[in-house]
């Protein structure tokens, strides 16, 4: 009750902090139109955001889906091989520098214009925060519980399953707040490499006939959808940190 | 001197050729103007800022300034760059669209949103199809790459002094459709475009005639003007950069001030039949001629 | 319902696995020989210990002595500081294996709750843990009640107790309990010292403690480690387990007592 | 060079910081009654403690029975249990903020080396710790050639010697003491009961222990804690700190022992 | 020396890879180049590469410096007031959902073309995944720890600044590891906001142009730049661990 009050006026705030500039800094509309333009805008077009919202949410959970599970099953296979890990983290590093419009022509000429492109693209944006947060989190284990499994006999790969694992559960909730941020980016910048609808394309239309309204209307649309998923992410998330820490019966 | 900003469309390229060459001989500087050139990476950008006062001229599309004026950017064309289209429908020389009514059913790829709808509505009416019997798809940063790697059809957008040589270069020969001879009203594919309030003619007419003297200087030394365009940075002087020049050279404008009032009506005619624009707005709101009394 | 709590805990049945019960290897002594080297310029030279076979051997001295260091390293685990010299099997095979290591802190798994955390062994090396043995040391340790909590919602001595029967669930010839008492209270710590007594039969223990009276009680041999070295310290004559309140625990209880309260005497022997 | 080790420290030098030494506010008493309530269907219901203001009063009982809850409860602390009832300081003042506690486990910050830590409270509230007095306390707790030390690289009793001079640096009027002397070999043990004896002179000391030898050592009041209740023991009739080896205390010790291994005893005078 | 070696092998494995993809797929050489023509793309273009990654590199620099404080600061800070945390969250995790181009032409208006409105996109990239790593571990330190400094009278302020901020050290450095990566790639999409120098606007150039070896080599200069960041902030990393679990004597 009292947390919904606070994010209401943080909101408002954030509204009014926004009118003002548009006021105090009299930026064109333009460029950045002021809430009441985009809210009529928002309103207007509302048959066409939610059409556009279906297609980009669906490839956002889909890319989450697999770049998390992904980018979890990296962590672990670095860690099960340290050796190779290490030698490894520098070319996992390597690729997450490419930047996208270089590997637009590559992921269309594998995958076409259709949804997996963009999937893959989501994938491709949050698998390394999800991996690199695991990974920290499974280097971070009590070193005295990993004695205690050497002494009891315990193989590499139980250990990281059944004590590395469990308490590395806190960072892979880190992992994926920061992936429920980026994956809506993601499937954004995969529309740009080519699409023919969702929020991302129609962004681009808007910018490209100077309807800035329209524009953000659909970013707010997508920026709502990227609050939403962290929120979602994040009580996942405490429940994990509460399952590590034993402070729940049950995940 | 006088200070001007002028934003490019796009990174220095051929099309930019008056710009430069007036810049390296000193003609901005004979008409008494210190011009700075910043290149953006979006050319839907140049024109906001212009509108926002961040710049005094940006290199824009017709097709585009109409639909900003629209928008309420408080834009005017004051001059003229490349004075014919560029745009074309590419496809494959070799491959199976041999005539526009083959692009039924198929995908068509687009780079900057925006007219590109309209553009195709009036090449594909003339050919009994519609924009419903095609698939449009935003290839934003692969324009010719996809239409090489067989990802798309067609592309619209494409410049016929670019990515024609682009492709030759990579070995895959393009074909290109000329919009304007598919029904697209002809249109000035690049201009001059400033804030219309406040807007100072005569450095307007100064500086144009500054770009007059360098379209002319490149139309009588096209090779001198190579050297001059390749020598202002390394990572210009390349084989596409030389072909483009010379398929660049024809298509300057070489009145850079003159305004063809009666090509902007029928622009602005043309996207009110298309859906694009609700009213006419007249020529003067959207175009002017500096140097008319 | 009020879970059970301690006092109403089903503690006298007795498990089925007595040392000869279950097909554990015989166990080794163990003979550690060398200078323990703590790096800071702290070093014991000249250590001499023999764990024998089969018995229980209680180590005492004073705090930060390198008591627990000894332990660690006996179990092959990183320490403070280094043996210069060797610990070996009396049957010349690696050590490696076959010891059950209870260290000075619980270290329980936060995330299991009390089973899991008993059954952490056998789920480590993939085997399947009896649960009725699980729940048998459960019941022992007088847990029964608490089986389903997590270690957060544990007190001290509940948590050591949990150790303790994870220890006792890994059925190794040898082990090595460091101050598996010392958060429990005096007749729960009778009780416990009974049961790992009783399930430890027939193995080598070494033991780390602070309680004179749990030397007196439960060692086959008594050590005093100090500084300089470590000294043998008579152990009664009857065999342990022995009766708390027995006059002759309490007699060797007492001389142990003075001697640790004033280390001239014990380090006589050695230096 | 080799630091300094459990005997060669600087002990025997007294602090000036003794109860009347400082501007200490005179100890209040602290007097609970209620029902504690653990919320899983335990209870303990008609508690009844008075803490008298100044002196030693000692917790005993069975592991898990609620000790450190309640010591956790007067801190001020969330704890495994709530009290239905009230917890209130003889001169009618809040508790808050007059009260130095000592949980069960050391609670060292990893970062901080010894002298940090035992400066944590002074610099958690923004005061300039005396350094002297960090140092001599350190001294005092034998850890003086330990002084840099981390905690990862010290023994468990050297930690518990850290966390114990910690609070002895808390000039409070109340200290809570929960088990702090359980990882101490018998000699250092004794030194700091002494030593704790010492610097909370005039101080309302609450301390759990499970060692009879230290209740009967320490305590102006002894009791017992149990499933059902509180119930007083008797202390000796000498006044703390009594020599460990005295006839009276060594009685008092034994009587206590056998009460608490035979529960039924001890619980007579409650229900 | 192993530890060179097997990066080593690893890297030629990756570059024998990416051989045999190009050979096997027979992906044409203006959608991906294989390394032969990059490597001597990247052997003719040196001057120019050099010329321009001393721009980015500079930018990058600077971006991670402004990100990593800023970030850290706003951690604790949500810390330091966690209602105003819990509803200025949602606001912040909404302003890491707007893409890029939308801020584009704002960050020129306001900051121009030069290479402030690279540092400020850098910023706005590393800041979030510094902000939201540090925050979580800040929430993660030990009860226990917490317990003591209440009993002893600790304020608010103090218990953060000497309890919860070494504590979460380990965690900022996570989330110094993902800004090491993200910051290379902020530079480069600020200059494709408009510049005129920096890896970013040669890339985009060569891409424009067809010049797929060229961008490609630029590509691999990033690349390699951003490698070696990740490799330093880890080197950080490592000490940071090592200080908060008190296994080192100084930082
Ligand atoms: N955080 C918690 N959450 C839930 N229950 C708890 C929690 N902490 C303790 N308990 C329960 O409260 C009871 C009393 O615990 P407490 O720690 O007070 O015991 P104690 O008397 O100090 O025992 P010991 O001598 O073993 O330290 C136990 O049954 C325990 O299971
Ligand atoms: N991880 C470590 N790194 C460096 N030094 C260590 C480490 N662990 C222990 N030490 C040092 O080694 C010495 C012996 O420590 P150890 O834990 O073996 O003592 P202990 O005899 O078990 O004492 P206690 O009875 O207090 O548990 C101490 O001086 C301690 O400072
Ligand atoms: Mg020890
Ligand atoms: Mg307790």
């Amino acid at each position: 009750m009292t947390r919904v009050a606070s994010v209401a006026v943080v909101v408002a705030c954030a509204i009014a902090f926004w009118q003002v500039l548009v006021w105090a800094t009299g930026v064109p509309p333009f460029i950045l139109p002021g809430p009441g333009r985009v809210a009529t805008a928002l309103w207007e077009a509302r048959a066409l955001l939610a059409q556009h919202f279906v297609v980009t949410a669906a490839e956002v959970l889909a890319g989450i889906a697999l770049g998390s599970v992904l980018g979890a099953l990296t962590a672990v296979q670095l860690v099960a091989a340290p050796r190779l890990g290490r030698a490894v983290m520098p070319l996992l590093v390597f690729t997450q520098a490419v930047p996208v419009f270089a590997l637009a022509p590559l992921l269309t000429l594998w995958l076409g214009y259709g949804v997996w492109s963009k999937i893959a693209m989501t994938l491709l944006i949050i698998y390394f925060p999800v991996a690199s947060a695991f990974l920290d989190g499974l280097g971070r284990t009590d070193p005295g519980l990993l004695d205690l499994a050497r002494t009891m006999g315990a193989g590499r790969g139980r250990t990281l399953l059944f004590l590395r694992l469990p308490a590395a559960l806190p960072a892979f909730a880190s992992g994926l707040r920061l992936a429920a941020v980026y994956a809506p980016i993601g499937a954004v910048i995969g529309e740009w490499v080519g699409a023919s609808q969702g929020l991302g394309y129609l962004m681009l239309l808007a910018n490209g006939r100077a309807k800035t309204d329209l524009m953000f209307a659909a970013l707010i649309v997508l920026a709502l959808m990227t609050v939403a998923l962290h929120a979602g992410v994040g009580a996942l998330g405490r429940r994990l940190d509460a399952y590590a820490a034993g402070r729940r019966e049950a995940v | 001197a006088d200070k001007v900003t002028l934003i490019l469309d796009w990174f220095v390229n051929p099309d930019h050729g008056p710009i430069i060459v007036a810049q390296e001989k000193g003609f901005f500087a004979a008409q008494g103007l210190e011009v700075e050139i910043i290149p953006p990476a979006d050319p839907s950008d140049p024109p906001k800022l212009v509108a926002a006062g961040k710049a005094d001229i940006a290199v824009s599309y017709q097709p585009q300034l109409h639909l900003q004026v629209h928008e309420g950017l408080g834009l005017v064309r004051v001059g003229t760059l490349v004075a014919t289209p560029l745009n074309c429908l590419l496809v494959l020389a070799d491959g199976p669209v041999k005539s526009i009514a083959d692009l039924k059913g198929g995908k068509i790829g687009f780079s900057v949103a925006g007219v590109e709808e309209a553009l195709l509505g009036a090449v594909l009416g003339r050919h009994g199809l519609s924009t419903a019997d095609i698939e449009l798809v935003n290839v934003n940063w692969s324009l010719s790459p996809s239409l090489m790697s067989g990802q798309v059809d067609a592309v619209i957008g494409a410049y016929r002094n670019f990515e024609l040589n682009q492709m030759d270069i990579e070995g895959v020969a393009g074909r290109c459709f000329f919009i304007e001879e598919e029904g697209v009203p002809a249109y000035d594919e690049l201009i001059y475009v400033a804030r219309a309030e406040g807007l100072d003619r005569e450095l307007m007419a100064r500086f144009l005639a500054a770009t007059e003297l360098a379209t002319q200087y490149i139309i009588n030394n096209p090779e001198a003007s190579w050297e001059i365009f390749k020598g202002t940075a390394a990572e210009l002087d390349d084989e596409l950069n030389r072909r483009a020049w010379i398929d660049t050279l024809p298509r300057f404008a070489l009145r850079p001030a003159a305004l063809d009032a009666g090509r902007y009506a029928r622009f602005e005619a043309f996207l009110l039949e298309a859906g694009l624009i609700e009213d006419a707005r007249p020529v003067a709101e959207i175009a002017i001629d500096v140097g008319a009394p | 319902m009020p879970p059970l709590r301690h006092g109403d805990a089903a503690r006298g049945r007795l498990l089925g696995h007595g040392a000869e019960g279950r097909g554990v290897t015989p166990a080794p002594g163990i003979r550690i020989r060398g200078t323990l080297d703590f790096g800071d310029g702290y070093r014991i030279p000249g250590l001499d210990l023999d764990v024998p076979a089969g018995q229980w051997t209680c180590l005492l001295g004073p705090s930060g002595v390198g008591k627990s260091t000894l332990l660690r390293l006996i179990a092959g685990l990183d320490a403070g500081g280094a043996l210069e010299g060797e610990i070996a099997a009396s049957d010349g095979r690696a050590l490696a294996g076959r010891i059950a290591w209870m260290g000075q802190s619980d270290l329980l798994a936060p995330w299991l709750d009390v089973a899991g955390n008993v059954g952490l062994g056998a789920r480590l090396r993939g085997e399947r843990a009896d649960p009725a043995r699980i729940e048998g040391l459960i019941a022992e340790v007088g847990l029964a009640g608490h089986k389903a909590k997590r270690p957060p919602a544990l007190s001290g001595g509940m948590r050591q107790r949990v150790a303790l029967a994870r220890t006792l669930m890994e059925d190794r010839p040898v082990a090595l309990l460091d101050e598996p008492f010392s958060a429990l209270d005096a007749r729960t710590r009778a009780e416990m010292q009974e049961l790992a007594f009783r399930v430890l039969a027939g193995r080598t223990v070494l033991i780390v403690t602070h309680d004179p009276a749990e030397a007196a009680r439960l060692g086959h041999q008594i050590h005093v480690m100090t500084e300089i070295g470590l000294s043998p310290f008579p152990a009664p004559a009857a065999p342990p387990i022995r009766p708390a309140g027995a006059r002759e625990t309490l007699e060797a209880q007492a001389a142990l007592l003075a001697a640790l309260r004033a280390p001239g005497a014990v380090i006589e022997g050695v230096s």
